[in-house]
């Protein structure tokens, strides 16, 4: 099995690789959405599809979110199935009555006669000015209605695993991407394999407390690990992966054992998945200490003076999970050359 | 336009009156509680959904609205079925799960209808794009009222349409309101036809609900998509004669006149229809009729209810 | 002052008298939505205005939610002040867009130059087989997003004053308002009053558990307390009322004296205002019992055998309750004379 | 036509020529990375913001796009706090919270720009309803692009547009592209002006970019929507210049040819128009130009970043 040994490949190159080899093995299998055939290939990540499959089964659409999610639908009720791709996961709230009223529910209201097999592949912009409208994480709406799976790979392993598995998953799918992960690499074997959906990993096992981290919250949660070491706090980490369906075992296993739980996310806090995350340790595990972290409670700004503040990072992380173990001591922050050190997530174009 | 076949105008009469006696029943049978969701009925309107699916192959499809009753049956779907439906039964169509807003078929080529108004259209199209694909010359249908035109999806489903020439044909049954809004309200003017032949398709209107004037139409335009020149789109005049939703006629509110009504039954395609039926024929094709809604009301009544533990099943495949 | 003598009026006369006091005394205020103009004038709650007002203050719109929610933060921008109003709140979903990505943000990303002062009502439908689109409660959606306020008053005297309140509001408002509550009559001034936003009520003062419902969930919650009283469990029953803002400290305070929490909303539970109201009490009070009831985790559906399993009711908030405060006892479940004295909300057309 | 008087030609050069200048500097600054948000150059497209806008009234409104700096020089909105405003700066039309995306002057009219695609069009409509209310002539003008008029809130706010004559200028700023993508590849055909047109307003296209036939247009279609005609539309060929997002040009992508670009150079509207006033004029013209951009890169330079504690302030109003 030559193909099982892994190959360093980035997030970006796995999803790409997972369309690929989904796409040649089975014909139904297209690729839909804004330029999805262009030069640029949506960062990368479709870029080449056109030229190897043909402009039937890769092609781009007119600027009309809702009814493009309408013809994926009505495409995969007919038995194909289209992976829809939106560059900003806020462009999806123009299509979010036929997601929410058409794609989660179809298969529920029409008694079993249809599924919907079909992926809807949206990016969560960050930095460099994206602004208000080009940065939003959306996925616990999703999260929220019944009908729809959600997947948030935080490694290029996963992305690979979770957009096959999506591919091949019966039912509407949202697989959301964080635009910061693609460039980063991880070991990706080559033959196909399909994440198993709902089984969460403990990247870090730990003892005083469980950092649950969503998509790029995931490497920031453990470079917030790396911080917290450094003053003898032992955090475990935890990549649920798949947010619908979502391993609350896993869950409640950590945060009985640590006790406590920073639930971070790539996304407002309120109603958030973090909201979500820590409603079901609460449920599970009563007298858990538990705090969220998340987008501040305000729109995205595009100054970096105010950008900074708006995103969790490690030192903020760190500082928040060392308030929940250490109640009693005075305020801590990693010293700026620790901060340094494990530097998060950021990057400036191509948009 | 010369007449149909004998063959055909019986086959037409039976759908038209079926459809017509079915959903009377339904206004009968509604005060008894017994249907156990808001029923939008098509009585009046018989003849779009009759026109249009005579012209069709079995293996077409068709995709209707909250007021879909006509268009599921003129399509062929099992009257049982839906009277089992909208009772909330387990022998529904949609198992009790839909209701009248949202009957399915897809073993007769009937998508399932949605409740929210315009979002069938795009699905319709992602239908034909497999249609199209499939190479066989099937064709979809897409059915929806004058208030859904005023959807942005509309606009974006013809743009679609035309540009991958999907074998599609918009139907607007133009009933003149939506709920109790005259179009005058919601339009500056009528120009439907020319504004979906503005995407590059073929587009006619038929403003009198003749039914066989339809079909002949409907005959030369999906002739012409089975070959793959694209879509067409159709505006089909009509009146409807009950209330928005519910059993009733609703002439007392005050937003519609009854001589419009009387105009249009004046014309009325099932009486026209059954007019040119031997009336030995045709009263062989009223008792058969008779006899299937009895049926179906009798399905729909002795089916069981579904098992609370159906709750769950099906949210996912 | 004769106008502060409380009368009767029902839900839907409050809502109405709200807005013909506001469109009296704010010639800026006006009325616009599907319908709202005809001789059924949304269930009664636009009926009359525009005899009152004028075509040009009362006006139905194109079948066009995201268009006509852009045109009303157009108008709102412009100094006008829009009630725009929906039959359902699954349509909401056709302007999402709007709401979200512009109605939320534009006093932030326009850097303060612009308010956005929009009322946006929209009614959660129940029973009588709605089914899958005309049923759901989806103001968790709205939560999440920072910029919009969401209300859910649960009966006729805080219909009328967040209405109110909603209207002299410079921010964008969602009224989420149960169609189950309408008939309902409470004592409401006729005095024109604003509700004050963030100001949770306690509407029966308990010890044991706090019982904490979102809209329509308040009567059913007060129900299950009549039924909880006979086994001498003593329950706490709260009405936020006001969504966002939300009176986490009157949450806070509740569950430290009862030591337990159900959040019972209309609406499904997975990141859902009841996610939020379980991770506040989690992370304000550690230690507190949770539960939350919602909607079944699934799609609506039309037959009435599902759909009574679909919604939370009295008896079932009771046993769920019941569990919370005693774990080790045997299940119980209120007798069917017991659950028949306080039957829950129910309602047959008109739709 | 005639062409305008030597004062008129005189600020419609100042204000080609202001954008022009000014996005070519934005381009020099932007690799050294004080500029911090993405930037949509107008550059070979400044005739129709100013074709539009010097045929507008002061206290009329635009309504503009992410490619939203020339519509907002174009209005009169001041260079030095877009500039600031792309720098990040507390100083910035949007106090630094928007970026170049999202620039906006209420004082001078110019709407709110957005980034979501078709977005602002309903909001132009929004407005020019409260301008019909208030009676006084005003007039609102929505800029888009052809991608834009893809989007279903396109189609859904002409209509509303002409069922209540709004006071509101649709202009369609086409081309050619979205992003990569030519309207070969979204549109089956293009008679947009007809699709118009079929809501119930005037539409007209110019299709070479003349930005004084432009304006000689604008002016007569205004002079009607200020006496109550309603709403009109205008479809403007244009080429950009440069790549979708970012300073550079980018004909090596393959998916335009410069050849496209050297027909729209040979008649580009700063040289044709600048050609039009005697050359000491223009020379001094130039200079002040010159002078106000070196200004304002001074002032964005110079301007304090928002302070942290700004992150919350006016997410409520
Ligand atoms: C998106 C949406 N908006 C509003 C409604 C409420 N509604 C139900 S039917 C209807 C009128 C639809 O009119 P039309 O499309 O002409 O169909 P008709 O009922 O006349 O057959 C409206 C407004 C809805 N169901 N969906
Ligand atoms: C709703 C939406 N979909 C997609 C995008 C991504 N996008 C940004 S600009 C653009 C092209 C818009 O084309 P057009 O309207 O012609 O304007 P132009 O950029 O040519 O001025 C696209 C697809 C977006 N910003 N918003
Ligand atoms: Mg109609
Ligand atoms: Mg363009």
């Amino acid at each position: 099995m030559p193909d099982a040994a892994p190959r360093a490949l980035s997030y970006v190159d796995a999803l790409r690789e997972a369309a690929a080899q989904e796409m040649e093995r089975d014909p139904r299998v297209f690729v839909m959405g804004l330029d999805v055939d262009d030069h640029k290939g949506i960062q990368g990540s479709t870029k080449g599809l056109v030229d190897r499959f043909g402009p039937e089964r890769v092609f781009t659409t007119p600027l009309s979110e809702d009814a493009m999610t309408g013809v994926a639908i009505g495409a995969a009720q007919a038995g194909l199935r289209p992976i829809h791709v939106h560059i900003r996961m806020d462009f999806l709230m123009l299509c979010m009555n036929q997601l929410v009223n058409i794609a989660a529910k179809s298969r529920y209201m029409y008694g079993g006669q249809v599924k919907v097999p079909m992926v809807v592949r949206a990016m969560i912009g960050k930095s460099w000015g994206q602004g208000a409208q080009h940065s939003q994480g959306l996925h616990a709406m999703f999260m929220h209605v019944p009908g729809i799976k959600v997947l948030a790979p935080s490694n290029a392993h996963d992305a690979k695993g979770c957009l096959i598995a999506a591919i091949r998953d019966d039912n509407p799918v949202l697989m959301v991407e964080h635009r910061l992960l693609y460039p980063l690499i991880a070991e990706v074997p080559e033959a196909p394999y399909a994440a198993r959906l709902g089984e969460a990993r403990v990247l870090r096992k730990g003892t005083d407390i469980t950092l649950l981290g969503i998509s790029a919250m995931v490497p920031e949660c453990l470079r917030a690990a790396e911080l917290l070491r450094e003053i003898g706090i032992d955090a475990e980490v935890i990549d649920p992966i798949s947010l619908v369906p979502f391993d609350r075992a896993a869950l409640a296993a950590s945060v009985r054992k640590t006790g406590r739980l920073l639930a971070v996310d790539s996304a407002w806090t309120m109603c958030g998945a973090s909201a979500e995350v820590a409603a079901m340790a609460a449920e599970d595990a009563p007298g858990v200490r538990i705090a969220r972290l998340g987008f501040a409670p305000t729109t995205c700004p595009t100054a970096p003076s105010l950008e900074h503040a708006f995103y969790p990072n490690p030192a903020v992380i760190a500082a928040r999970a060392h308030v929940l173990v250490r109640p009693d001591a005075k305020t801590w922050r990693p010293s700026p050359e620790a901060e340094r050190s494990v530097t998060g997530l950021n990057f400036k174009g191509p948009f | 336009m010369t007449r149909p076949p004998m063959a055909d105008l019986e086959r037409i009469y039976r759908s038209l009156r079926l459809i017509r006696r079915a959903e009377e029943e339904v206004a009968r049978v509604y005060p008894s509680d017994k249907i156990k969701s808001p029923v939008h009925l098509s009585i009046g309107q018989e003849s779009i959904a009759v026109g249009v699916c005579d012209a069709l192959r079995h293996d077409d499809i068709v995709s209707g609205t909250y007021r879909g009753h006509a268009a599921y049956l003129a399509k062929g779907a099992p009257l049982d079925r839906m009277m089992a439906e909208l009772y909330g039964k387990d022998t529904g169509c949609a198992r009790g799960k839909g209701g009248s807003m949202h009957l399915v078929d897809m073993a007769q080529g009937v998508l399932g209808a949605s409740a929210v108004v315009g979002t069938t259209i795009p699905l319709a199209a992602g239908f034909a794009l497999a249609l199209k694909r499939e190479g066989k010359g099937r064709v979809a249908v897409s059915f929806f009222g004058d208030g859904a035109t005023e959807e942005g999806v509309f606009a974006e489903s013809l743009n679609f349409a035309a540009l991958h020439r999907l074998p599609l044909l918009f139907v607007c049954e133009n009933n003149g309101y939506a709920i109790h809004e005259p179009t005058a309200k919601r339009w500056a003017t009528n120009r439907l036809v020319e504004r979906a032949a503005s995407y590059g398709m073929p587009a006619e209107a038929v403003n009198d609900g003749d039914v066989l004037a339809l079909r002949a139409l409907v005959i030369r335009l999906v002739e012409g998509m089975r070959a793959g020149t694209g879509p067409a789109f159709v505006e089909a005049k009509t009146y409807r004669w009950r209330e928005h939703v519910g059993p009733n006629e609703d002439f007392e509110a005050g937003y519609r006149g009854r001589r419009d009504l009387e105009a249009w039954q004046a014309t009325d395609q099932v009486v026209r229809i059954g007019g040119m039926i031997a009336p030995a024929r045709r009263a062989a094709i009223d008792a058969a009729i008779e006899t299937e809604i009895a049926a179906a009301l009798q399905f729909a009544e002795n089916s069981p209810v579904p098992d609370p533990a159906q709750l769950t099943t099906d949210t996912y495949a």
